[in-house]
């Protein structure tokens, strides 16, 4: 059934947004029918965040009007937006880490017994039921700060999914989520589409934003760059998407780059890597015998599931997590990194996944962003920095990334999400690392920056520097990898050259082990 | 030594010289008679007094000796050790309605700041200007000797202006910077009176700094620091109210009861505090230990 | 992750969870223990009942306190707020500040304990309803604003007593503060009661899960929908009300307001919180942990002074062993973790 | 965004930092007015002079405090440790325990003042440590191991000086405290020098910004490869240095060292470092705010009681006026954001 019959259940007309000093949103006017799906897309900084927290509520706009069946509709905090149907899914997690999953699901709704107290029990099983409905099998009384981002992801979604609504707002949330989550995303949405559901949805990964919206909105600096409809039925295409979001064709995103480095000398080494059960992460994967090698000049992409342990395979060759077994070699020497000052000092870095907790300090500037790793090159004998050449080494790199930003004072925080990844990128540049290890280096970055970040991993590898990248994107795993490995279960189960990869065979190697891996993994999906 | 009887003995806050000077007399008098000692320090506390006694009415002391830290607030648990047949022995501070006290010995915090009044007054017979620093607010001391001043004072005011008047909470360096502000706000006073020896001390550097060497201060307590600032001529004068003589009274009144049931002489024995001057060293009670 | 991985977790989880809740409990029976070696009139009852009629003064706040401590707020102004709800219970229970000088007990002129301890309370929340909004509507950190109140309470109590004390109270008033129900003192039935509807209150009511959720974290709390600030408004009214409470029973049982009456009290309250597993970064801890921390200090002082250690060792006992205590509890979280 | 709409940013951004620094500075200033409208003879240099005097000492702990904070811890023991440190330097001045009752200012038994702050640094500075240590390695927050270090060093102080003061120093230690250079006092310059190289430190060196980075993000620092649980640790020292540096300026300055000298000076010099804009939460502040923090503090303080004013209304009146120069501050920073 075309959406158009639907009268219109929310209308945006003419909103605008200011904060101080900049207009995040400028005259945005759209509007989404019952059972329909609206892509929300554009470059990072648009202000699609901003367009969905003013309709969820969490800040009113400056000027406009927004219209919901038919009323106006003027939110003065979350609460009333989850009065009228309309839930959100917000790009920063917005789950209570210290409680557990079932409390998150029933925040604010716990069911209560006849006394009016919580009744505990009810709660565990409702909820065990909600999260397996996204395919999720923890224990609803696991504490959320114990769940991998990806998990914690599912779990918001089973969440919003759970509440009656009529309206669902999506801000990005398939960021952290592999090949697999995604697919039972989409199939979800298309029920709910059923359900007469309208669907608002935000995602920096094209391809799936083409599978599953009916139509589109583009928002470019602010404003309304344009609609997009999908052509007779047909997914609305990327090119399409791409130039209405950039302003101009893209020519060659995603395109395997062309002059690669001939890989060199195997600079880090790492032999039946394992690690033990950390009391303060139980839930985290342990590396059950890891081998595995990456050559000087050379990107190895290492492709896995949700949980297959490469996360921990990173930190445990950066000396951030203890190493129960096994050897590192590094430029032919064994090393034993205590900690990341050590692997920093022997020429490793690091580009963690979780880039707010782990890698920036949001409220300092960006020139101590920057140099935050390379204290010593600038400073000089006395301890004392040397921000002359601080500031020349930042301007570099500021050119060479392109990095788009004010002065190096202003507070990180102020930055797009992209712009943030590359100053990381500039933060392990200035040490000129033998091995640079990125984990997830695009999570969240729009498509145009996540290119240029491309561009970035493909020159460093052809300055000799040995690059392990993971991800999650398989598109981006393929478009920029020499050689690839997957992993499961904290191991590896496979290894090929890039230009033989194709997205079936590594999926084949992610989701098996083992011959009685197939059945473990119907029971998994069973629970 | 298990028939050896116990006593115990507690003092408001050892965190102050004179209750320690208080607290060590207690003990040698009691080494002296033969009898163990539980010692106990309020901490500025009354639940905290309060809870040593407690203790030790289960332990089943012999006797207690207290110098309470507040008149009130004490008196529930002492009324319990007095209902528990424990006999005791309030020294310095009495305690109000409580009957069976088997004695107090004491010298008034009132008439000690009357005495301080007092000798400032002889000092300017022609009347004078002050200023005046008082202790911790809300506490027992500090209210009874400020009362003690103003008693003298208030019928004097056309001739002794109080132009000054702040706590320096019985603190040293708190009364450095409260006579300070004084000083630069008023200009020099003819005579500094404060409620105890520590601040008259904060007081004195403060005028040495601006080098007003005849002010005349007055302390309380009688510390043998005071005293030998007296002797020197720094301080005009500090109230003696002889807390060892009371603490060993006390310590005498409450073993003979609890040994032989011999009742005290005198159910109450005020000892009147007087003002040491230059002149008069030889009265105080810690003068031995100046040397 | 396989199943038997999952349950095994599980389990672990369970025998974790236990004792991780008893690691102070742990500490504490061990003080008992050697307390008890070292003088076995210790576990006598009555000194029993002495210790729970002790600790219930600053336990009844650290109850209040558990509330903000959870929502990651702190409150230092409880010592004042105690001795001004003192000093209006006072005056109340005395009849107008008139009489507040009569030591008499008699209290014909009064109006009672009942209005004593509704005006203690009813101060008491309304202080720190005033904090609360401070704390959230001009954005000023919770440290800072019941620092403020810290010394602004303490400058209106010496205010209206004009810094001396209030005494004498009637026989109905006392009994709270020196009755006995069987052997039992009444204060600490007073704080049992309180201790066990706050553990229902934060384990089995929307309320109490929000509060958790807040000192979560309250940027999320506030997206999920939870009107956060009156909750934060809410938890200082509540510790305010409690040091209110405990304001009554101790005038009741000191028979006398003290302008001087909790200094230092904020300290003694917040250790007993954090003791009990409570964390200052909020989201974190329960009401048993905080009646265990606050029984901890109790013994532990209790203890000391019964084998006669003197004043200045136990300070120096006191704050090891405060350390020490937390120690073992983080140790044995860390070896057992969830 | 366009670059216009940057810059504009950026001019923005400009004109809020100055005037986020200045908020602390305007309210001071403020205060300076009204106190001088009230009595001209308020800044009269004396009384300037005083005020630089009166400052300098939980001025001096407040900057270490400043580097505590911003790792986002907190030490509530510097009271206590000044009065361990003061003691100590007072043993060391008068040649040890023995001469202690000695009110001899003859001084030729003493080892000297440089001895004695020698002493009182190094015993700050490794007491310091040691809490830092028990922080980092036995994972105990700094809330707690400070609390204990309160009790525990203040035991420590009444131990070794048995209650009682020890006083009389010789005239080239008591220049420390009391003397003056032209018309400026010894404690004013030595305060003044220490927060310059604070700011040096904190603004321009290796050091300082790995405490800044620490502070913004714990984990983070530690995945870009610094010491975090060094450099926390050395701030515990830095803390405690400062605190041993004030009780040698103070016991020169009263010529004495008493064992309940620093009582409460936590919470005075925690409010002058947040009154100045550090963040409790960490990374966020400077010595420059610290300082005005500090100074404003004083100057209420000074001036109160430079008008007479009643010391019950002075608690009230200083307690609101901390809350509202943090509340005026936020207001600030909230207008002019970035
Ligand atoms: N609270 C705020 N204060 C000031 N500026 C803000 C604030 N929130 C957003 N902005 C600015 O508004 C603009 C739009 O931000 P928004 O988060 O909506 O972008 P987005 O399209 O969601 O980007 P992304 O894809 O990276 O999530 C950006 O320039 C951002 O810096
Ligand atoms: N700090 C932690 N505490 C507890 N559990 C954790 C923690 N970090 C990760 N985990 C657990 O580790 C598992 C693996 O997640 P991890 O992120 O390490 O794997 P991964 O292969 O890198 O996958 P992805 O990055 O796609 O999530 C998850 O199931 C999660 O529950
Ligand atoms: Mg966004
Ligand atoms: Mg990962």
């Amino acid at each position: 059934m075309p959406p158009e019959a639907a009268p219109v259940l929310l209308a945006v007309e003419g909103v605008t947004k200011h904060f101080a000093g900049v207009t995040a949103l400028s005259d945005v006017s759209l509007d989404i029918r019952p059972g329909e799906i609206l892509g929300l897309l554009g470059e990072n900084g648009a202000g699609k965040s901003t367009l969905l927290k003013i309709l969820s509520g969490v800040m009113p706009p400056s000027s406009g009007r927004i219209t919901f069946d038919g009323a106006d509709y003027a939110p003065s905090s979350p609460q009333d937006a989850k009065q009228l149907g309309i839930v959100t899914i917000y790009q920063e997690l917005s789950l209570i880490p210290t409680l557990t999953v079932a409390e998150n699901i029933f925040i604010g709704r716990a069911p209560v017994g006849p006394l009016g107290l919580v009744s505990w029990r009810r709660m565990e099983q409702d909820s065990r039921d909600i999260i397996a409905r996204v395919g999720l099998s923890i224990d609803p009384m696991t504490p959320v700060s114990a769940l991998s981002v990806a998990e914690q992801q599912l779990v918001e979604i089973a969440r919003a999914l759970s509440l009656k609504s009529r309206l669902i707002i999506m801000d990005e949330p398939t960021s952290a989520l592999t090949e697999t989550e995604v697919q039972r995303l989409l199939s979800i949405m298309g029920r709910l589409r059923q359900d007469k559901v309208a669907i608002m949805f935000v995602t920096h990964r094209l391809e799936e934003a083409s599978a599953i919206c009916d139509r589109m909105t583009v928002l470019r600096d602010g404003r309304l760059a344009g609609h997009l409809d999908r052509d007779k039925g047909r997914p609305i295409q990327l090119p399409r998407i791409i130039e209405k979001m950039v302003g101009r064709a893209a020519s060659e995103l995603y395109a395997r780059p062309s002059q690669r480095a001939v890989a060199g000398d195997v600079v880090l080494s790492v032999r039946g890597l394992r690690t033990v059960r950390d009391p303060e992460a139980p839930h985290a994967i342990v590396l059950d015998g890891v081998d595995v090698d990456v050559k000087a000049g050379e990107i190895l992409g290492v492709a896995g599931l949700v949980g297959s342990g490469r996360t921990e395979l990173a930190r445990a060759i950066f000396g951030a997590d203890r190493i129960a077994a096994g050897t590192i070699t590094l430029d032919g020497k064994q090393i034993a990194p205590a900690s990341p000052a050590d692997a920093i000092a022997l020429g490793i870095g690091l580009v963690p996944e979780d880039r707010k907790h782990q890698a920036i300090f949001a409220a300092l500037g960006i020139l101590p962003n920057f140099s935050v790793a390379s204290l010593g090159t600038f400073s000089n004998g006395f301890g004392f920095m040397a921000e002359r050449r601080e500031r020349d080494a930042l301007s570099g790199f500021r050119k060479m990334l392109s990095i788009r930003m004010a002065s190096a004072e202003q507070a990180i925080e102020g930055l797009s999400g992209g712009n943030q990844q590359k100053v990381i990128l500039a933060r392990w540049l200035a040490r000129d690392p033998k091995v640079l290890i990125v984990d997830e280096p695009t999570r969240g970055v729009d498509v145009g920056a996540k290119a240029e970040v491309h561009q970035i991993l493909v020159q460093l590898a052809a300055r000799g520097i040995a690059v392990m990248m993971i991800s999650s994107e398989l598109p981006e795993v393929l478009a920029v990898s020499d050689r690839i490995v997957t992993m499961r279960r904290g191991r590896i189960t496979g290894e090929m050259p890039g230009v033989e990869a194709n997205e079936e065979k590594l999926m084949e190697l992610m989701a098996l082990d083992s011959q009685d891996a197939l059945g473990q993994d119907a029971e998994d999906q069973a629970r | 030594a298990e028939d050896k009887l116990t006593i115990l003995g507690s003092v408001p806050n050892l965190g102050f010289p004179f209750f320690v000077h208080m607290l060590n007399e207690i003990k040698a008098e009691a080494q002296a008679q033969g009898v163990n000692l539980t010692e106990s320090d309020g901490q500025n506390s009354a639940t905290k007094q309060t809870a040593d006694i407690e203790a030790a009415l289960v332990q089943k002391v012999n006797a207690i000796v207290i110098s309470p830290l507040d008149v009130n607030a004490l008196a529930p648990a002492i009324e319990e050790a007095v209902k528990a047949g424990v006999p005791v022995v309030t020294i310095d501070r009495r305690v109000d309605g409580v009957q069976g006290i088997l004695a107090h010995v004491g010298a008034d915090n009132v008439k000690g700041g009357e005495a301080e009044a007092s000798a400032m007054v002889a000092a300017f017979p022609n009347g004078a200007k002050l200023f005046h620093l008082q202790g911790q607010p809300g506490a027992g001391p500090a209210i009874d000797r400020n009362k003690g001043v103003h008693n003298v004072l208030d019928p004097l005011k056309d001739k002794y202006q109080i132009i000054f008047e702040q706590t320096a909470n019985f603190a040293r360096a708190e009364a450095l910077s409260v006579t300070e502000a004084g000083l630069a706000a008023n200009g020099k006073p003819d005579a500094i009176i404060c409620a105890n020896d520590d601040m008259a001390l904060g007081a004195l550097e403060a005028c040495a700094a601006r080098n007003f060497t005849d002010v005349k201060i007055y302390g309380f307590d009688a510390l043998p620091e005071a005293l030998v600032a007296v002797r020197d001529g720094k301080l005009a004068g500090t109230v003696e109210q002889f807390p060892g003589q009371q603490s060993r009274t006390a310590v005498q009144i409450a073993v003979a009861y609890a040994k032989n049931k011999t009742e005290p002489k005198e159910k109450l024995v005020l000892l009147t505090p007087i003002v040491i001057g230059k002149d008069n060293l030889d009265k105080a009670e810690r003068l031995s230990e100046t040397k | 992750m396989s199943i038997a991985e999952q349950q095994n977790q599980r389990g672990g989880a369970t025998i974790a969870r236990l004792l991780m809740s008893f690691g102070p409990l742990l500490f504490l029976a061990a003080l008992v223990v050697v307390f008890t070696v070292l003088k076995p009139s210790f576990i006598d009852p009555i000194n029993l009942f002495n210790i729970t009629r002790q600790i219930s003064i600053t336990g009844l706040i650290a109850l209040g306190m558990t509330f903000v401590i959870l929502t990651a707020g702190i409150d230092l102004s409880v010592g004042s707020l105690l001795a001004f709800c003192g000093m209006v219970a006072a005056v109340v229970a005395k009849g107008g500040a008139a009489n507040t000088l009569s030591l008499s007990t008699s209290g014909t002129q009064g109006y009672g304990w009942f209005a004593a301890l509704l005006a203690a309370v009813i101060v008491g929340a309304a202080a720190g309803g005033v904090q609360g909004l401070a704390i959230t509507r001009l954005k000023v950190p919770p440290f800072v604003v019941t620092l403020g109140g810290l010394t602004v309470f303490r400058g209106l109590t010496l205010t209206i007593s004009n810094g001396g004390p209030i005494s004498g109270f009637d026989a109905s008033m006392r009994w709270f503060g020196t009755g006995l129900i069987g052997p039992v003192p009444v204060p600490a039935i007073i704080f049992a009661i309180a201790a066990i509807l706050c553990h229902i209150v934060l384990r089995y009511t929307r309320y109490g899960r929000a509060v958790y959720a807040v000192g979560g974290n309250a940027e999320a709390a506030r997206l999920s929908g939870l009107r956060v600030d009156r909750i934060l408004v809410s938890v200082y009214v509540i510790v305010g009300f409690f040091a209110g409470l405990a304001a009554f029973v101790l005038s009741a049982r000191l028979n006398s307001s003290e302008a001087v009456a909790g200094i230092g009290y904020e300290l003694t309250v917040i250790s007993a919180v954090v003791i009990g597993g409570t964390s200052l970064f909020g989201g974190i801890g329960s009401v048993g942990g905080t009646v265990v921390g606050a029984a901890l200090i109790g013994v532990l002082q209790n203890g000391l002074q019964f084998n006669n250690v003197s004043s200045y060792t136990q300070s120096i006992v006191i704050g090891l062993i405060l350390i020490l205590a937390v120690a073992f509890d983080r140790w044995l979280k860390s070896r057992v973790r969830r």
